[in-house]
């Protein structure tokens, strides 16, 4: 560990080695891509996305050892990473590596259910890289509107990934995400004109300027008046794709319509990606303007969140809807913590958002497998499930419960510095709101998840339309979910690799 | 080029702008309203160009030129195509009345006057001074998409409030750097295709492109 | 390295390599490994506490564990105190288990399968499958589950930091969830019963947390040293909201009334070792939380506080011990049995509360070492008890009292041991309970004098605690006389109890070990002096006393008058009692007695469904409290069809329900019921009505800004 | 008040004892029947009353003997709820079939030493049921008799002076 | 004290009082029904009647039903022992003991109540319904009366500052005054109805009834027979002798000895003995003049005098 660290420093922050550490993670999706296209999908092709997400994982603890310093990688001046992008790379590449190397068995079970075509599957094999490097693109750049536009392509590049399957459903949902999505990313652009045009007049020069760094450095100069109107748009604006109130609706559609592993892409890091953006323009937001209108804003949008993610789930009927919203309310929780924003605060975002990305993953894609051996996203066609597909089932018990906070998953520590740090920023009743809401959270969704793990094997009870169910989920199915629930509790009780790394972040991010 | 006559020719184009938005809002053809497109989008590129006058920047003819290809070539082709193969020739029953949408399109103008005076005071110019009629086709655009029950009209909507941010734009920055502004016009052409391809498929599906259909995804 | 440094090492290393083999074992040895260290676990835990107890001190950071905060330990005598108790229980728990998930055993088995039934005598005739079993309490997650629920019950008094704190009492959350619903697949309840514990956990878990981290903000530290240092930062106000949150959650997770609820279910559903160890173990946990947090953290606060937690306790415990007199399932009675003794815990720490804020801390003392003692006695009789019920189960399948009975001639190892429980619950002499209520009463009725002129809401509150204690006390013996004659006396009541036989080794073992601590607390409980004072200096308001007085045989109490001596009783009574026998002997001069027919009035047979059951038992006591309880009759008449006139049978049913349970929580859940129903609406799949959110959300973003720039 | 009133203007209305029977001490006691009385049970003879097919003539009697009048107690004589606690059974009336095997487990019940006695000429006789299809019998036809009363009903003083004879009072 | 207390006077002291209930329990039971008797207009069967039916019964065969257990046969030892135990520890002829702080008044009733709970299991092991009827209503009446009791104890023991009985009688002879006062009096009604109740007297239990389904007492011991029933009626005797002794020395202690020497010790058993045989006997008038209750209506009786020991309680508190 300490040789990699000191030949990632001996290369300057700016050298070939930074070039290639920010380029790889852009430019192996892309060859994933380009071979899809040129040969469809094959096992080999499948493979291929795994090792994109592998080297985006490792560009990912290479920027990690090379930035937890505080130091910051650049190559020329469009792509810049420092420990906040680390953390969004690891985020990235862990969801990732889950997603796709689930992906592997996940097409083939598709092709072979009749449920999509050689076409469709080579669609998948193309979009799936790309919809990887958008989002890798996103975190690494330095210029907020080429952030802007990447966030945007990943509408666009998923578009037809949650059309997927195909059908009046898939249309339906496609239709609501890309035009929801794109209304709301107009509107962050619109801020994003506006913060320019701050910019333009912030003596930065004359052209001004959307380079975060050099925002940040002058964000004090920024006019107050000109922001007050930009960061609200933002916050909607990048609030879409993060799936927050008022524009959350397309989630629970596109997500639930979408195949697993997108679902576990799109939940675990597409939504964290919008919240990056937003935490990268909280910075420059608290310093132009004050803390009490950004906290307020932000903090009405998160509790909101919540509080929607909680209404709905009570009467959830559906697994993967229900997923969708714990979605909501985790980038809810997530919000919270950017609207305290001390660097606790972050710290504990951050893991959040990582924990949030694993449990995610693990729980979309098996919800993926339950979906191929019950034949229903109903949560009343689910029963008994522990009892008749122990390791399915079991990695999807476990996941509930990181996802409900409980320890050893990560989860809960977030969750508890998040509570600890809003409360020490003297909003413990936003604490409180939130904890009553993730109470009532708890309630619906371990209440319709008993109902579908526990039970006896009541052979009659199953309604008839489910086929013969699989006897147990395939090996190259369950690793990646197995990987990621121990990840997942190992990233909850060990603090070492991470701790300075994520305080690194913070201090970039955070405001006391 | 004389101030004033810069001043009278720019807030002509930008009342041409927000004239046409309100036209869309007004007129129930679509073919006509898809007409309107064309001029806003003619009328942007004039923007853009006018601002390289003033501005005496080649880059910004070469923005023009390419908002001119893009707005009122390229995007009203793709909007016609789907218009003729979907067959449906009238925006028949918004979800709010004409008259309705007018005064409503009256308090929105109004509103985003109201918004943009700290935008206005930040660095008062005939330029900025102009910056409502931006803002004003945002939020037509929004109530558009809002209203409509077509899918076309939709695809409407999410343009005139792209036009909107494009003028916002021009009017307060002279336009965003280029890399971004080809990122922008990438984007929404692509998601205007993706859009395309969306209609064509409910059609298939639905019969129909009413987006009242689109009600099978809920809880 | 420290006899507690090492405890806790036994503890972690057992627990990690319990939930290693537990899951690795192949399933012939697997009870075996996961009781074996279970009670390693217990023994590190009782080491661990013994050494506290002995008046070490501890304390230990590991800041690469736990992100975002640092594992943070430290152990003095109040944390001893709860780990002997804890660890001491685990032992006899991890033995019991080896024999209860081994092989064998009805316990899989429905266990209702005839109570509905009118004959009685019909039983579960297929003998219920071995495999039922193996996939319940001996399932692999649950055998590995056991050792670590352990061990995050024994690090929870060890924790010392508000995360550290939090994360194990989760952790102990989890894995009990895990062990309850082990027999999920056997029976539809264990699903419920799962749900309830869980939500009323999580709820408990919402209000701790609130409080702490309240309570870390403004002491500006989530150390447990830092709150000491900080707590008196604090404003009234918010001391006091501390205070009620931590009282709600530490409460919940003790059972205390009304949030009870998931108590009952909990522990008769789960499996029986399982029981014992949440019902004697983990709900004393919650004792110790509002004890560490209310008096040694807060230090203590205004005299409303102590009024507060007498009267829920004074409520818990009529409450808890009016639903064991009537209830008929046996692990049931003992679930409600937890929350009445947690009540009495309770009254202790609310009078101590009190007397502290008057300032008597010799009196406030003394009460906080009653609750204390009341706890380790309650561990020691609930874990037999629960034990013993989990033998009646294992050998018949049964848990309804009222097809129990005659087991004490089949089973006669668990009838005896189960009765040295049953006499402590009982809170009778020469049992534990009575040593520890009588410290208790000792405690309340010195308040007179002792406080020389009592305020009136102590001149009010006192008189009615003790009348609460002593009713509690009545009816507690009548709840034992109920469970253990009608469930061990007599002649069986249905076949499978008639085929009942005694319990495998291990489990007597486990059961002998509970005994003797029962017994040993007992008649012993001066030995607990030294200790308890020890444990009182951790707690600043009460640090004064010096509760009991180590004076060999007798119980003296410290400061105040009061003696009592429960080994001379004991032995008063072995040798009045032996030589009477012998009197009787040489009287009888070897005549033996003749075994006869009960005399049933001449009538020509005893029938089982002569005798009294449970309900029939009861019976009396339903009526008297009938405006609490409101049993539920059912009679179905059934004529001949010839004529109304003619009945050919009638069926009677009883049921007495959680009156409060219905009283407060279907109205909650109808209404979280309406409110997701409604919130349906809000995504009714209308793309405009979507956009129209965010248009709405916009304009009124805009406007707000616009007016207040 | 009433009562007490009552208490004290009745006073005692039980009349004198007669002479104890000579039957205790009297070995050639020629006209009595039954055992001599146990040495345990002198002193005080508890009593289970089994009535098997009775006409209730024999139970006026009874009753009156423990009236306040005979007093029978004053001899150590009680009645009792429970044949346990009995030393003898008190059997009235013919034995009918459905009386006569509780009355066989009414005797097993009894603990030894124990005594019956049977109560009237029915039970000693059958006396005017004899033959009668739901009779089984005379008491002594279905456990052993010790003492026997005659009398159709015996009054209580020859039932008292019978009993006296089992508590030597 | 403890000093003291290992005396040979002291045990001399214990040993008499243990000797003067055992051997005149019986005899108050055969006062008290001679008393009735002489009452009702009978003779009666004269006060050594009991004493004679214990001689008689230990001679009788004792009998074990089928179905029962060590349970049934080990009942009538605890209940005598702890009978025996209780009659050692309290002050009856001295306040001085070698048995001082062994047990105070909490451990005295909790060890009656040990006594009914053995009662009770062993009427439930008969198996007969008899028995689980007798049982149920047996401890139903106890656990309601333990609160009285309860309270009673602690208005007795709060003015004293102890619940030692020594020291409660003590503290009463030294001010006489106290017997009194408005606690005292309200705590000696509630414990004359415990008394009533605990002993099974009318109006809560008959003892003289024949009738089953009216029984409490009787209906648990309606198995037993023998060497078994004479202890367990000698247990009753002396509960009831026990008993009547705490109520006597409790509120009327003059009499007793404060030392050890024979003198007063032989004073004061003749004290004791005339204050029991008073009192027995007028608990015999009292039970001529009511009939039983209902059994639902037992209940009442005991949550009057409950409210008897509570307001004992509070004027302890705000008129001490």
């Amino acid at each position: 560990m300490m040789a990699i660290s000191e030949m990632v420093h001996a290369a300057a922050a700016s050298g070939p080695a930074a070039t290639a550490v920010l380029l790889a993670p852009m430019l192996a999706p892309l060859v994933a891509a380009s071979a899809a296209v040129l040969v469809g999908w094959r096992r080999a092709v499948s493979w291929s996305a795994v090792a994109a997400s592998v080297v985006i994982l490792v560009s990912g603890v290479l920027a990690a050892v090379a930035t937890a310093d505080g130091s910051v990688l650049t190559v020329g001046g469009t792509l810049r990473a420092d420990a906040l992008t680390a953390v969004m790379l690891l985020v990235i590449g862990v969801v990732a590596v889950i997603a796709t190397w689930s992906g592997v068995s996940y097409i083939d079970q598709e092709l072979a259910a009749g449920h999509t075509d050689g076409r469709g599957a080579r669609r998948y094999g193309v979009l799936v890289p790309m919809f990887l490097t958008a989002m890798v693109l996103a975190v690494l750049a330095s210029n907020l509107g080429v952030m802007w536009a990447a966030i945007e392509a990943t509408t666009i590049v998923t578009a037809f990934l949650v059309g997927h399957r195909g059908g009046r459903q898939a249309v339906e949902a496609t239709w609501k995400y890309v035009m929801i999505c794109s209304v709301g990313i107009a509107l962050a652009y619109l801020g994003t004109v506006l913060v320019y045009y701050a910019s333009q007049h912030a003596g930065i020069g004359e052209q001004g300027s959307l380079d975060w760094s050099v925002l940040v450095a002058n964000a004090d100069q920024l006019d107050p008046g000109v922001m007050r109107v930009a960061v609200p748009l933002l916050v909607l604006g990048f609030g879409t794709k993060a799936g927050l109130m008022p524009m959350h609706s397309w989630l629970p559609d596109a997500h639930s319509q979408a195949p697993a592993p997108v679902s576990a892409l799109m939940s675990g890091v597409l939504l964290s990606v919008a919240v990056y953006a937003l935490l990268r323009y909280r910075v420059v937001a608290v310093a132009a303007l004050d803390l009490q209108f950004v906290r307020s804003l932000i903090l009405v949008v998160a509790l909101a969140s919540v509080a929607l993610a909680a209404s709905m789930l009570l009467a959830q009927r559906d697994y993967k809807r229900l997923l969708a919203y714990s979605s909501i309310e985790h980038m809810g929780l997530v919000m919270i913590g950017v609207a305290v924003g001390t660097p606790l605060a972050v710290t504990a975002l951050l893991l959040h958002i990582l924990g949030h990305g694993l449990a995610k993953a693990v729980l979309f894609c098996a919800s993926g497998q339950i979906l191929a051996s019950e034949g229903t996203t109903q949560i009343s066609g689910v029963r008994g499930l522990l009892a008749r597909q122990p390791v399915l089932a079991g990695t999807f018990a476990l996941g509930v419960a990181a996802l409900l906070g409980l320890p050893p998953f990560s989860i809960f520590v977030s969750e508890l510095a998040l509570a600890r740090a809003a409360a020490d920023a003297g909003l413990a009743w936003a604490v409180a709101v939130a904890l009553v809401l993730l109470l009532v959270v708890f309630v619906a969704v371990a209440g319709h998840t008993a109902g579908m793990l526990f039970g006896g094997d009541a052979a009659g009870q199953r309604p008839p339309h489910t086929p013969p169910h699989t006897p147990s989920l395939p090996r190259v199915a369950a690793a990646p979910l197995v990987t990621g629930l121990i990840a997942l509790a190992v990233l909850g009780v060990v603090a070492w690799p991470l701790e300075q790394l994520l305080d690194a972040a913070s201090a970039i991010a955070g405001t006391s | 080029m004389t101030d004033t006559g810069y001043v009278q020719i720019l807030d002509l184009v930008c009342g041409g702008i927000l004239l046409t938005a309100v036209l869309m809002l007004w007129r129930r053809e679509l073919a006509a309203i898809v007409r309107l497109l064309v001029v806003q989008g003619v009328l942007l590129a004039l923007l853009a160009a006018l601002m390289g006058v003033r501005e005496s920047s080649t880059e910004l003819f070469v923005v023009a030129a390419g908002v001119l290809v893009l707005k009122a070539i390229v995007l009203p082709a793709v909007l016609r195509r789907v218009l003729r193969d979907s067959g449906e020739a009238r925006e028949a029953e918004p979800l709010v009345n004409v008259t309705a949408s007018l005064l409503a399109a009256a308090l929105l103008t109004l509103l985003a006057y109201g918004l943009s005076r700290p935008l206005v005071a930040l660095a008062p110019s005939p330029t900025t001074r102009a910056l409502p009629v931006g803002l004003a086709v945002v939020l037509l655009g929004f109530f558009v998409l809002v209203t409509r029950r077509r899918a076309l009209s939709q695809v409407v909507g999410f343009l005139l409030l792209d036009n909107g941010i494009t003028a916002t734009a021009f009017l307060a920055t002279a336009g965003v750097p280029l890399v971004v502004e080809l990122g922008v016009s990438l984007d929404v052409l692509l998601v205007v295709l993706v859009m395309q391809v969306l209609a064509a498929r409910m059609r298939l599906s639905f019969g129909r492109t009413d987006l009242d259909g689109l009600r099978e995804l809920r809880d | 390295m420290s006899l507690i440094g090492a405890g806790l090492g036994v503890i972690a290393w057992g627990a990690i390599a319990g939930v290693t083999l537990g899951a690795l074992a192949p399933s012939r040895a697997r009870a075996l490994v996961a009781g074996v260290l279970t009670s390693v676990v217990g023994a590190g835990g009782v080491l661990a506490g013994l050494a506290a107890l002995g008046g070490q001190g501890w304390s230990l950071t590991v800041t690469d564990l736990l992100p975002l905060g640092a594992m943070t330990l430290a152990v003095d005598a109040l944390s001893g105190a709860f780990l002997l108790l804890v660890g001491a229980v685990a032992v006899a728990v991890g033995v019991y288990s080896v024999g209860y998930t081994g092989p064998g055993g009805r316990h899989g088995a429905e266990p209702d399968a005839t109570s509905g039934d009118t004959t009685a005598l019909a039983g579960p005739s297929s003998e219920p499958g071995a495999a039922g079993h193996a996939e319940g309490a001996a399932s692999r997650t649950a055998q590995s589950a056991l050792p670590l629920f352990v061990a995050a019950m024994l690090l929870v008094p060890a924790a010392a930091s508000v995360s550290t704190l939090l994360v194990l009492w989760e952790l102990m959350a989890l894995t009990s969830l895990v062990l309850v619903l082990a027999e999920h697949r056997l029976r539809a309840s264990v699903r419920d019963a799962g749900l309830w514990y869980a939500g009323m956990t999580h709820a408990g878990l919402v209000a701790i947390m609130l409080g702490l981290v309240v309570f870390a903000a403004g002491a500006g530290g989530e150390s447990f040293t830092a709150l000491r240092a900080g707590s008196g930062d604090l404003s009234p106000g918010t001391r006091s909201l501390v205070f009620v949150l931590i009282f709600i959650g530490f409460g919940s997770k003790a059972g205390m009334v009304p949030l009870h609820v998931w108590l009952p279910r909990a522990h008769s559903e789960a499996p029986s070792h399982v029981s014992a160890l949440m019902s004697a173990a983990m709900v004393s946990l919650g004792l110790y939380g509002l004890i560490r947090v209310g008096f040694d953290l807060l230090g203590g606060g205004p005299h409303w506080w102590g009024l507060l937690v007498l009267t829920v306790g004074g409520l818990s415990a009529l409450y808890g011990v009016l639903q064991a007199s009537v209830a008929v399932d046996l692990k049931r009675l003992l679930a409600y049995s937890t929350t009445e003794n947690v009540g009495l815990m309770l009254i202790g720490v609310g009078a101590a509360g009190m007397f502290a804020a008057d300032g008597n801390r010799i009196l406030a003392g003394v009460l906080m070492a009653a609750a204390v003692l009341h706890a380790v006695n309650h561990a020691a009789f609930k874990t037999l008890l629960f034990l013993g019920a989990g033998s009646v189960l294992r050998a018949t399948g049964l848990r309804d009292l009222d097809l129990l009975g005659g087991l004490a001639r089949r089973m006669p190892v668990t009838t005896a041991l189960f009765a040295v429980g049953a006499l402590g619950a009982a809170a009778l002499p020469p049992g534990n309970g009575f040593v520890s209520e009588w410290v208790l009463l000792q405690g309340l009725i010195h308040s007179v004098t002792a406080t020389g002129s009592p305020s009136v809401v102590a001149a009010l509150s006192i008189p009615l605690a003790v009348g609460v204690v002593a009713l509690t006390a009545g009816l507690g013996m009548v709840t034992f006389v109920k469970a253990f004659g009608v469930g061990f006396l007599a002649r069986p009541r249905s076949t499978v109890a008639a085929a009942a036989s005694e319990s495998p080794l291990t489990m007597r073992a486990g059961m002998f070990l509970a005994a003797a601590a029962c017994a040993g607390l007992a008649l012993a409980p001066a030995t607990a002096g030294a200790p308890l004072t020890r444990l009182l200096r951790v707690l600043p308001s009460v640090r004064d006393g010096a509760p009991l007085a180590d004076s060999g045989i007798a119980l003296r109490l410290a400061g105040i008058a009061g003696s009592m001596s429960p080994l001379l009783i004991a032995l008063g009574l072995l040798v009045a009692g032996a030589s009477v026998a012998a009197l009787a002997r040489r009287v009888a001069q070897g005549r033996p007695r003749r075994v006869a027919q009960a005399w049933g009035s001449g009538g020509a047979r005893l029938d089982p469904r002569m005798e009294y059951t449970a309900t029939s038992f009861a019976e009396p006591l339903t009526r008297v409290f009938d405006d609490v309880l409101r049993p539920e009759h059912d009679i179905d008449v059934t004529p001949y069809v010839e004529s109304r006139y003619l009945i050919e049978s009638v069926r009677f049913r009883q049921r007495v329900p959680d009156r409060l349970e219905a009283r407060l929580y279907p109205p909650l859940l109808a209404a979280a019921t309406r409110w997701g129903q409604w919130s349906r609406r809000l995504a009714n799949g209308s793309v405009h009505r979507y956009l129209a959110y965010g248009f709405v959300g916009l304009l009124s973003v805009l406007i707000v800004v616009g007016i207040s720039g | 008040m009433s009562v007490l009133r009552k208490i004290i203007r009745t006073g005692r209305v039980a009349e004198s004892a007669p002479q104890a029977p000579p039957a205790s001490a009297d070995a050639e006691g020629a006209d009595r029947s039954g055992p001599e009385p146990v040495a345990p049970l002198s002193g005080s003879v508890q009593l289970r009353h089994v009535d098997a097919g009775s006409c209730n003539g024999c139970e006026l009697e009874i009753a009156s003997a423990f009236g306040p009048v005979y007093d029978a107690e004053r001899y150590g004589l009680r009645l009792v709820a429970s044949p346990r606690h009995a030393d003898a059974l008190l059997v009235t009336g013919p034995v009918t079939r459905n009386m006569a095997d509780p009355l066989r487990k009414t005797y097993e019940a009894t603990p030894a030493p124990r005594r019956v006695v049977a109560v009237g000429d029915c039970a000693l006789n059958c006396g005017v049921f004899a033959g009668g299809h739901g009779v089984e019998g005379a008491v002594a036809d279905v456990i052993p008799v010790d003492v026997e009363v005659p009398g159709c009903p015996p009054t209580p003083d020859v039932l008292i002076a019978a009993l006296r004879g089992l508590t030597g009072r | 004290m403890t000093a003291s207390g290992l005396t040979a006077g002291a045990l001399a002291a214990t040993a008499g009082q243990l000797a003067l209930v055992v051997g005149g329990a019986p005899l108050l039971v055969g006062l008290m029904r001679q008393v009735r008797a002489r009452l009702e207009g009978r003779a009666g069967a004269g006060v050594g009647q009991p004493w004679r039916d214990l001689r008689k019964l230990l001679g009788k065969e004792a009998i074990r039903p089928d179905g029962s257990s060590w349970v049934f046969t080990m009942a009538p030892l605890l209940l005598l022992a702890s009978t025996l135990v209780i009659t050692a520890v309290a002050p009856f002829l001295s306040t001085v003991s070698p048995v001082e702080g062994v047990a105070d008044l909490f451990a005295v009733v909790s060890l009656l109540m040990l006594g009914t709970v053995a009662l009770a299991l062993a009427g439930l092991d008969t198996g007969t319904a008899f028995g689980g009827m007798g049982a149920s209503r047996a401890v139903t009446v106890a656990a309601l009366a333990e609160p009285t009791i309860l309270l009673a104890v602690f208005a007795l023991s709060a003015r004293v500052g102890s619940s030692n009985l020594a020291d409660i009688v003590e503290s009463t002879l030294t001010t006489p005054a106290q017997v009194l006062s408005p606690a005292s009096l309200l705590a000696a009604v509630a414990f004359a109805v415990v008394i009533i109740a605990e002993a099974g007297r009318l109006p809560v239990d008959n003892p003289a009834t024949h009738l089953e389904l009216t029984m409490i007492h009787e209906a648990m011991v309606l198995e037993y027979a023998g060497r078994d029933l004479a202890m367990i009626e000698l247990a009753s005797a002396m509960r009831l002798t026990v008993l009547l002794g705490l109520g006597a020395n409790l509120f009327m202690p003059w009499g007793i000895a404060t030392t050890v020497a024979p003198l007063p010790l032989l004073g004061a058993a003749v004290v004791f003995a005339v204050k029991l045989g008073v009192l027995g006997a007028g608990l015999a008038v009292f039970e001529v003049f009511v009939a039983k209750w209902r059994l639902f209506r037992v209940p009442e009786l005991l949550a009057g005098s409950f409210l008897f020991g509570l307001l004992a309680v509070s004027a302890s508190f705000f008129l001490a």
